[in-house]
């Protein structure tokens, strides 16, 4: 195994490499349970040889179900020690969408986090009986499952060891099999639009991507991550998995979703990674628990991230700072930015990036400001993450930073952004179709994204190539860039913003019911009912306030003044991913928004007062309910740019 | 009626507990009145009965806490002595209380730990120096508790003071304390008494989980029918102290006595 | 605020175990200790030791003895003056009848006979729960006082009554009697607190702990999940009079010196102890040591201020002492019933969660 | 009659006196705790206190003039006149009763829902407060108390004994102060009232509603807060009779507040709920520490007082832990 072309063997030289350094951390009975790269590489192993024993054989997929654990993520490893492939889908995905992955994979093999998991891996298996193998890590519930397949992960790992004793060589042989152009990992992306496509990544794919980090961040094996993003996003795929193994830094997998937060802060991560809602979500609760404090804390906050957001972003980026300014922000760092990233448990972080969405500026400056060297990657799972990164020194809110070494960019006419280079997906599976209209021949990745290169080299993204449209005027729509600004106020949770095709913008608002109930509650406002809220006058004439400050940023912007939200309403109901509204990432699904609200953006631009709705709701446990009742259609103040007035003086 | 349980697993097995001709009085009320009837192995046993039918006596008639005037208590095969609560404790016995009684003072997680104090044995000098054996066994012990833990789904409530959670979750913490001692028995009065239907099902889930988990025998009071027909292998009625039915759920649901006990016909003539 | 907790995470039990899991608590603690044992001993003098440190040092043994008892395991004792004099006469009789007995073991072993009668009049505690054992331990507290007035041998037959503790050296340095230096009397009642404290702490969070806990918190429950009462109950009253013992002792051997019973030992000296204890917060060892450091140091505060700053007779001083102390402990139990301790807790609490309100 | 009978006969007699004594202060406890749950230690204290204000009423002291004159430099020690015993006696129990108030108003309202042990520990503090407050207030030298109570031996008891003993055995008569036989009538008639208030008194019902339930009580529309102020009123004036009767018999000085102390073995024996427990209790205590100091006491040093009635009652709980007239205690769970 003299080459690492491959994850196993990467894995196998860890394992002699950093020996009993952590390699996985898991919080388990109460405390953080270790493993070391040895007994990792020594777990995978067995855990391989037991998939072989059950009969899992080169080119299989091995669908991979349920919250970050350190089980499944060997999974991964074992299956990729036999030349197959790990499948990680989405756990909190229904059966019929797990279904369309096993059926479209062809999986034999399914590894499962628990009984949850594996009883919708049983009905899936009514309707696909090729389905021979449910592997669960816990065993709790399970004990009296006698359908045919079902079998625990321990089992598996007992055969594995019993192979592995009789027949030392077969595994290395196994591994010694391996190519750095095999199938590495297959992830289906949730696609805004259509079915979910496969896209296979090699070895080589993830080799590159997990190399990138090193040069740019200069990451090592002490360095530490916290996986909790849905281990089916290439990003946890990249992060939690192939850097990890590349520079030997140690993952961390919280007790469970709804510990997170608290589980972050005891790890105190070296190296994070969040989609901007997440940053977004953070600065929300932080912003929440600030309105309860004492008035003096409150000025002493405020005054201090103040001073923050002159000096910080300056300090991070290594400019040079005054010796006042540097001991003003040293006071406010022990006072308050200190103390609020640990609580937040970003204390210890060196880089964090956020990826996968645009994010706000306000919110990217608030944790530059802190010192939280916050950072853009500009990527998709087609590029195995990475297209372009800011290197640390070139951060700035409104570029996605320059290519990532290995990758070209272009720009086509179309303003569509292009690349290809070595994390350029294999090809999506059985879809040639998709690939040849995705990837052309001479290698190129369309992106379906708006963007053009600033002078200095940096590529700046407006939008998704579909949803940039064009007002009636002709001038540029582009609504993402509104909505990310609106998105900054905490108690706006999503925003929906209208006007291709039209004169002017219209906005939807999706409240954030934590933080205005929080609020309605400080202010003595009763409400039975999120619908009653949402139509709340004066939670009506605060969103009024927030879009009217948006619109007075508008016009500082030449190209974006036109695009003031004229008028609005707040949604009755909260946009959700069960009601096809969001994706399982929960992004906006604009067009289906679109079509399911038409009458409402019709009143929107008919000027109506009000109008009434009846919307289709669908609850967790499947049952389905409606929201009725008459939304209130408010107007925004639009502002008049003030250097038109200057070009005509 | 055992014909018609024969096929049901839990009835082949032989009785944990007999109870034979209990009688219970305090000065001059009688509260429990020559009732027989047995346990076995690996069962949901439920009692139910109205208000004041003496089905907690009954319970603390099981756990030693009150001493019957006349009959045998029989538990895994020997007669039972007159003992105290904490002796039976020691013998596999656990339970819940109808009004929740966790120790106020304390975290969760030293709730539970509690819960396995008859199992502790380190002594006093020892448990002074604490290096050694003393942490030790707090450790080992604490790794039994973390399971019970995981297995009520808890986590986030380990180091939070008990007396600051909600009513749900107490009697889950309950229960984590009766667990945690690893009974043979478990004897849950009124589980799911004040709770909304949600807790109820998850409650009805840990207790089925218990049962087929840990093959531990259950004992429960509780007046939601439902719950009690859903979870119970056999069902014993009590009313004013006499035991008025016995059988399987189908079979009690069909017995007029009992029927007649709870649906209205009056008490005070 | 001062909080950095990120990073600090526990992979084991016995990390996540420790009795200072917070890094800066344990930095904290250390630096006290260092401080205790290799600075304080070079700068003490006679005042701050016989007016403040010896005292504070003894009555924090006696307040961490009757939290364990009151605190721990709920039950409510009025006896600890005569608990205190029966090791204080336990350690006289030793040191005059055994005078080659090193002083340490003299104490030690005082602490041992006291935590005897203590299980002795620990014995109604298993029939007498609540108000009726408060006032069933003044029994022993009036009786064991009365015993050593009357009893001669206990005094060995003095003419005044008092017992006076001989002169008695640790390696070569003299710790009782009128001639030991103030450091030598510091140190060693430091090293008996540092010792009970610990063993304190280690009692209070194991099985013995939980044990005496759960009788506290609901003694029938905790009888029914299988806590022995008798066993349970009585070993709060041995640790606890053993503590106890220990500081009966070292009040009289090295802080008093001479003793007339009466005086030192009566039911005032039990009430100042529980005082500490309430003040102190129950069920918390830091509590004990606060609340002892507060009813020490406010008097003599109180004294400086008025008779030393104001000029007042000291009978007035001693009469405002008393509505100041009394006044103080109804506002305590008001403001934080669960004393300094919880004071200090929700402070904790707060700077932790710095800049955040909760 | 031999004189070893009637000697034994007439320290029962002055047992006897002494419990009706005890019996008084323990009847405050009982008022109080019935009605509030409150174990309320500074009863003994109340006594003291209302003793001293009595007599610096009376004898026309200035109050706090040890701390004027400390602060001012001034000399001022009494007004120069007098007060009838009479007014004096209603103006401490108007004292008494402004002192009540203010407990409630400063204390009580803010410990609702305490545990008993805290309401407890309130109590021995304020206890301490009070008895540094009197100090401070009329001086802490010992004051005689004088309102015209009989006092010395009841020479008609004695002529109408001294025939009772065998011609030359020594016997004189019954020695009883007549003080003691004010005191028990005061006793007995106070019991009296305090039962007929409680029973055929709305305000009394009240308070035995209180006693009860609290919750019920609130809910029937009776204020709590009323009720304590009455209750501890009634305190008030309970400790102003047992500080007369004691303070006239043996001088107004602290060890006035230790009666307290003694009243707590009654309390165990009677029951801290039971009025008459508090007055049978009284008297088997007074009886009790009185023959044992008579049989026992030479033979290990005397003083057995300072504890043989916490020994009894202690002995006599371990066997019956409810107390002579409590209900047997049934355990629920």
């Amino acid at each position: 195994m003299a080459d690492l072309a491959t994850f196993p063997r990467l894995l196998h030289d860890r394992a002699q490499r950093f020996g009993s350094r952590p390699a996985m951390r898991e919080k388990y009975l109460g405390i953080w349970q270790t493993w070391s790269w040895s007994e990792m590489n020594q777990h995978v192993r067995s855990f391989a040889s037991g998939l072989a024993e059950l009969g899992f054989k080169r080119g299989d997929r091995l669908v991979i179900i349920g919250d970050n654990r350190p089980r499944l993520y060997w999974g991964m490893a074992a299956a990729q020690c036999l030349g197959g492939v790990p499948v990680p889908t989405y756990q909190d995905a229904v059966a019929s969408e797990v279904s369309y992955v096993v059926e479209h994979a062809g999986a034999t093999f399914v590894l499962v986090e628990n009984q949850e998991q594996t009883d919708k891996l049983l009905e899936v298996q009514e309707g696909f009986p090729s389905l021979q193998h449910i592997i669960h890590d816990d065993n709790r519930g399970l004990r009296d499952y006698d359908s045919a397949g079902v079998i625990a992960l321990d089992k598996v790992i007992g055969f594995g060891e019993e192979k592995n004793k009789l027949d030392p060589n077969f595994l290395d042989s196994e591994i010694a099999k391996g190519s750095g152009d095999d199938a590495g990992i297959m992830l289906y992306t949730s696609g805004t639009t259509g079915k979910p496509k496969g896209v296979v990544l090699t070895h080589d794919n993830l080799m590159f991507a997990a190399k990138a980090c090193v040069e740019i961040d200069n990451l090592d094996e002490k360095d530490s991550v916290l996986a909790y993003l849905p281990m089916a996003w290439v990003g946890d795929n990249v992060f939690s998995f192939a850097q990890a193994i590349w520079c030997g830094y140690c993952v961390n997998c919280p007790e469970g979703p709804e510990t997170v937060q608290a589980d972050m802060r005891e790890i105190g991560p070296t190296y994070y990674f969040a989609p901007p809602r997440v940053f977004e979500g953070l600065l929300t609760n932080v912003t929440i628990r600030m309105e309860d404090a004492a008035s003096i804390k409150q000025k002493l906050y405020k005054y201090f991230m103040g001073i923050a957001s002159e000096i910080g972003g300056r300090l991070l980026d290594g400019e040079s700072v005054g010796a006042g300014d540097r001991i003003k922000y040293w006071i406010g760092n022990v006072l308050v930015y200190a103390p609020l990233k640990d609580a937040l448990g970003l204390g210890r972080v060196r880089t964090a990036y956020t990826a996968g969405e645009a994010i706000g500026p306000e919110l990217f400056q608030f944790y530059r400001s802190i010192g939280v060297n916050l950072k853009q990657v500009y990527g998709q799972t087609e590029a195995t993450v990475y297209v372009t990164v800011q290197p640390n020194g070139q951060v700035r809110a409104d570029t996605v930073g320059i290519p990532v070494p290995g990758v070209e960019l272009k720009i086509d006419d179309t303003g569509e952004v292009l690349y290809r280079g070595e994390g350029v997906f294999h090809s999506y599976y059985k879809n040639p179709e998709s690939t040849a209209s995705t990837k052309d021949t001479e290698g190129w990745v369309s992106t379906g994204d708006a963007g053009f290169m600033t002078d200095d080299g940096h590529l700046r993204i407006i939008d998704r190539v579909k949803d940039v449209g064009k007002f009636n005027s002709g001038k540029l729509f582009a609504p993402k860039y509104i909505e990310n600004k609106l998105k900054f106020f905490s108690h706006v949770k999503e925003a929906v913003v209208f006007g291709a095709d039209r004169d002017t913008a219209m906005a939807f608002i999706d409240m954030d019911i934590e933080a205005v109930g929080n609020w309605a509650e400080r202010n003595n406002i009763s409400y039975s009912s999120f619908q009653e809220l949402a139509a709340n006058e004066q939670v009506y004439r605060m969103v009024k306030e927030s879009i009217e400050q948006v619109n007075e940023g508008l016009i500082e912007d030449p190209l974006m003044s036109h695009s003031q939200v004229h008028r609005f309403l707040i949604l009755p109901k909260q946009l959700d991913a069960d009601d096809g509204e969001l994706t399982r990432t929960q992004k906006v699904r604009r067009a289906h928004i679109a079509e399911k609200y038409a009458s409402l953006i019709d009143a929107l631009y008919n000027g109506d007062k009000n109008h009434f709705v009846d919307l289709e709701v669908k609850y967790e446990d499947g049952r389905i309910g409606s929201v009725t009742g008459t939304l209130a259609l408010e107007e925004a103040q639009v502002y008049e740019p003030s250097y038109t007035a200057d070009k005509v003086a | 009626m055992a014909a018609q349980n024969a096929t049901t697993e839990p009835s082949s097995k032989a009785p944990i507990m007999e109870m034979k001709n209990i009688t219970l009085r305090f000065g001059g009320v009688t509260a429990i009145e020559n009732i027989s009837f047995d346990i076995r192995e690996g069962e949901v046993r439920a009692i139910i009965g109205p208000n004041g039918a003496g089905k907690s006596s009954m319970l603390n008639v099981i756990n030693g806490f009150y001493h019957p005037q006349e009959g045998e208590i029989w538990f895994r095969g020997a007669q039972r002595q007159s003992s105290r609560p904490h002796e039976i404790a020691k013998q596999g016995v656990a339970r819940t209380f109808q009004n929740i009684a966790l120790f106020k003072g304390m975290s969760t997680l030293d709730n539970i730990m509690s819960g396995r104090l008859n199992k502790m044995n380190s002594n006093m000098l020892a448990q002074a120096v604490w290096w050694g054996p003393a942490r030790n066994e707090e450790i080992r012990h604490r790794e039994a508790v973390e399971k019970v833990i995981d297995f009520l789904e808890i986590q986030h409530i380990r180091k939070t003071p008990v007396g600051r959670l909600p009513y749900g979750l107490q009697k889950r913490v309950e229960l984590g304390r009766a667990l945690a001692a690893e009974p043979k028995m478990l004897l849950l009065d009124e589980p799911m008494a004040g709770m909304n239907v949600e807790e109820k099902e998850d409650m009805s889930r840990f207790i089925l989980d218990v049962n087929n988990e840990f093959g531990t025998t259950i004992v429960l009071i509780e007046h939601d029918m439902s719950v009690v027909m859903d979870i119970s292998d056999r069902v014993v009625v009590l009313d004013y102290g006499k035991k008025i039915g016995d059988g399987n759920p189908d079979e009690v649901r069909s017995d007029q006595a009992v029927i007649d006990a709870y649906l209205g016909v009056s008490h005070d003539d | 605020m001062f909080y950095r907790e990120s990073g600090d995470f526990k992979t084991k039990y016995v990390d996540d175990n420790q009795t200072f899991p917070i890094k800066l608590d344990r930095l904290g603690y250390y630096a006290i200790i260092a401080i205790a044992f290799l600075v304080v001993p070079f700068v003490i003098n006679d005042y701050w030791a016989n007016a403040v440190m010896v005292p504070f040092l003894i009555l924090s043994i006696a307040a961490i003895g009757l939290n364990i008892l009151i605190g721990y395991c709920g039950q409510v004792s009025l006896g600890t003056g005569g608990f205190m004099a029966v090791g204080a006469y336990a350690c006289y009789k030793l040191m005059t009848s055994f005078p080659e007995m090193s002083i340490f073991f003299c104490v030690l072993i005082s602490g041992g006979i006291t935590a005897l009668v203590g299980v002795l009049f620990g014995l109604p505690s298993l029939r007498i729960k609540g108000f009726y054992l408060a006032v069933a331990t003044l029994a022993a507290q009036f009786f064991l006082v009365w015993l050593f007035n009357k009893v001669p041998w206990f005094y060995n037959y003095s003419a005044s009554g008092q017992i006076n503790a001989p002169e008695r050296a640790v390696f070569d340095f003299l710790v009782t009697g009128p001639n030991a230096t103030a450091a030598s009397k510091y140190l060693f009642c430091l090293v008996f607190v540092f010792i009970l404290a610990w063993i304190a702490r280690n009692l209070t969070r194991g099985r013995v702990g939980r044990s005496w806990m759960a009788i506290r918190d609901m003694d029938i429950a905790a009888e029914i999940i299988g806590v022995n009462p008798l066993k349970t109950k009585l070993s709060a009253f041995a640790v606890s009079s053993f503590f106890i013992g220990i500081a009966g002792a070292l009040f009289f051997s090295v802080y008093l010196g001479a003793v007339e019973v009466g005086e030192a030992f009566g039911i005032t000296q039990s009430f100042l102890v529980l005082f500490m204890v309430i003040i102190g917060g129950l069920g918390s060892i830091f509590g004990s040591f606060a609340g002892a450091a507060f009813l020490v140091l406010m008097p003599v505060f109180l004294k400086n201020v008025m008779v030393g700053g104001l000029g007042w007779p000291t009978d007035i001083a001693a009469h405002l002492e008393f509505v100041i102390v009394g006044g103080l402990i109804v506002f305590f139990l008001i403001v934080e019933p669960h004393g300094l301790a919880q004071l200090w807790r929700l402070a904790k609490e707060k700077l932790r969660l710095w800049p955040f309100p909760h | 009659m031999s004189a070893d009978f009637l000697y034994t006969l007439e320290v029962i007699l002055n047992g006897l006196m002494a419990g009706v004594m005890y019996s008084l202060v323990a009847l405050g406890f009982v008022l109080i705790y019935k009605a509030s749950g409150i174990f309320n230690y500074a009863q003994g204290v109340m006594a003291l206190f209302a003793a001293m204000t009595l007599v610096g009423i009376q004898t026309g002291q200035v109050p706090f003039s040890h701390l004027i004159n400390a602060i001012f430099g001034t000399e001022v020690h009494h007004f120069g006149w007098t007060v009838p015993a009479v007014f004096a006696i209603i103006l401490t129990l108007g004292v008494m009763i402004l002192f009540a108030f203010i407990v409630e108003r400063y204390v009580l309202k803010h410990l609702v829902n305490q545990e008993p042990i805290i309401l407890f520990m309130a109590t021995i503090g304020l206890a301490y407060f009070m008895e540094g407050f009197g100090d401070l207030m009329w001086g802490a030298d010992i004051k005689t108390l004088d309102v015209g109570i009989p006092s010395g031996a009841s020479v008609w008891l004695e002529d109408a004994t001294i025939g009772w003993g065998v011609e030359g055995g020594g016997f004189y008569g019954f020695y009883i102060d007549k003080l003691d036989m004010v005191a028990a009538v005061v006793a007995i008639v106070l019991v009296v009232t305090l039962t007929l208030f409680s029973q055929y008194t709305t305000t009394g019902r009240a308070l035995r509603a209180v006693a009860d339930d609290h919750q019920a009580a609130l809910s029937v529309g009776i204020s709590l807060r009323t009720i304590w102020v009455i209750v501890w009123s009634i305190a008030g004036f309970v400790a102003l009779v047992a500080g007369v009767m004691w303070g006239s018999k043996s001088g107004v000085q602290f060890s006035l507040s230790l009666i307290a102390l003694k009243a707590l073995p009654v309390l165990m024996l009677g029951g801290f709920t039971s009025i008459p427990g508090a007055i049978v209790g009284g008297l088997i205590i007074g009886v009790g520490e009185k023959l044992f100091e008579f049989w026992v006491g030479p033979l290990i040093g005397g003083a057995t007082e300072n504890w043989f009635a916490y020994m009894l009652a202690l002995l006599f709980l371990v066997f019956r832990p409810q107390g002579l007239f409590g209900e047997k205690i049934i355990e629920r769970v």
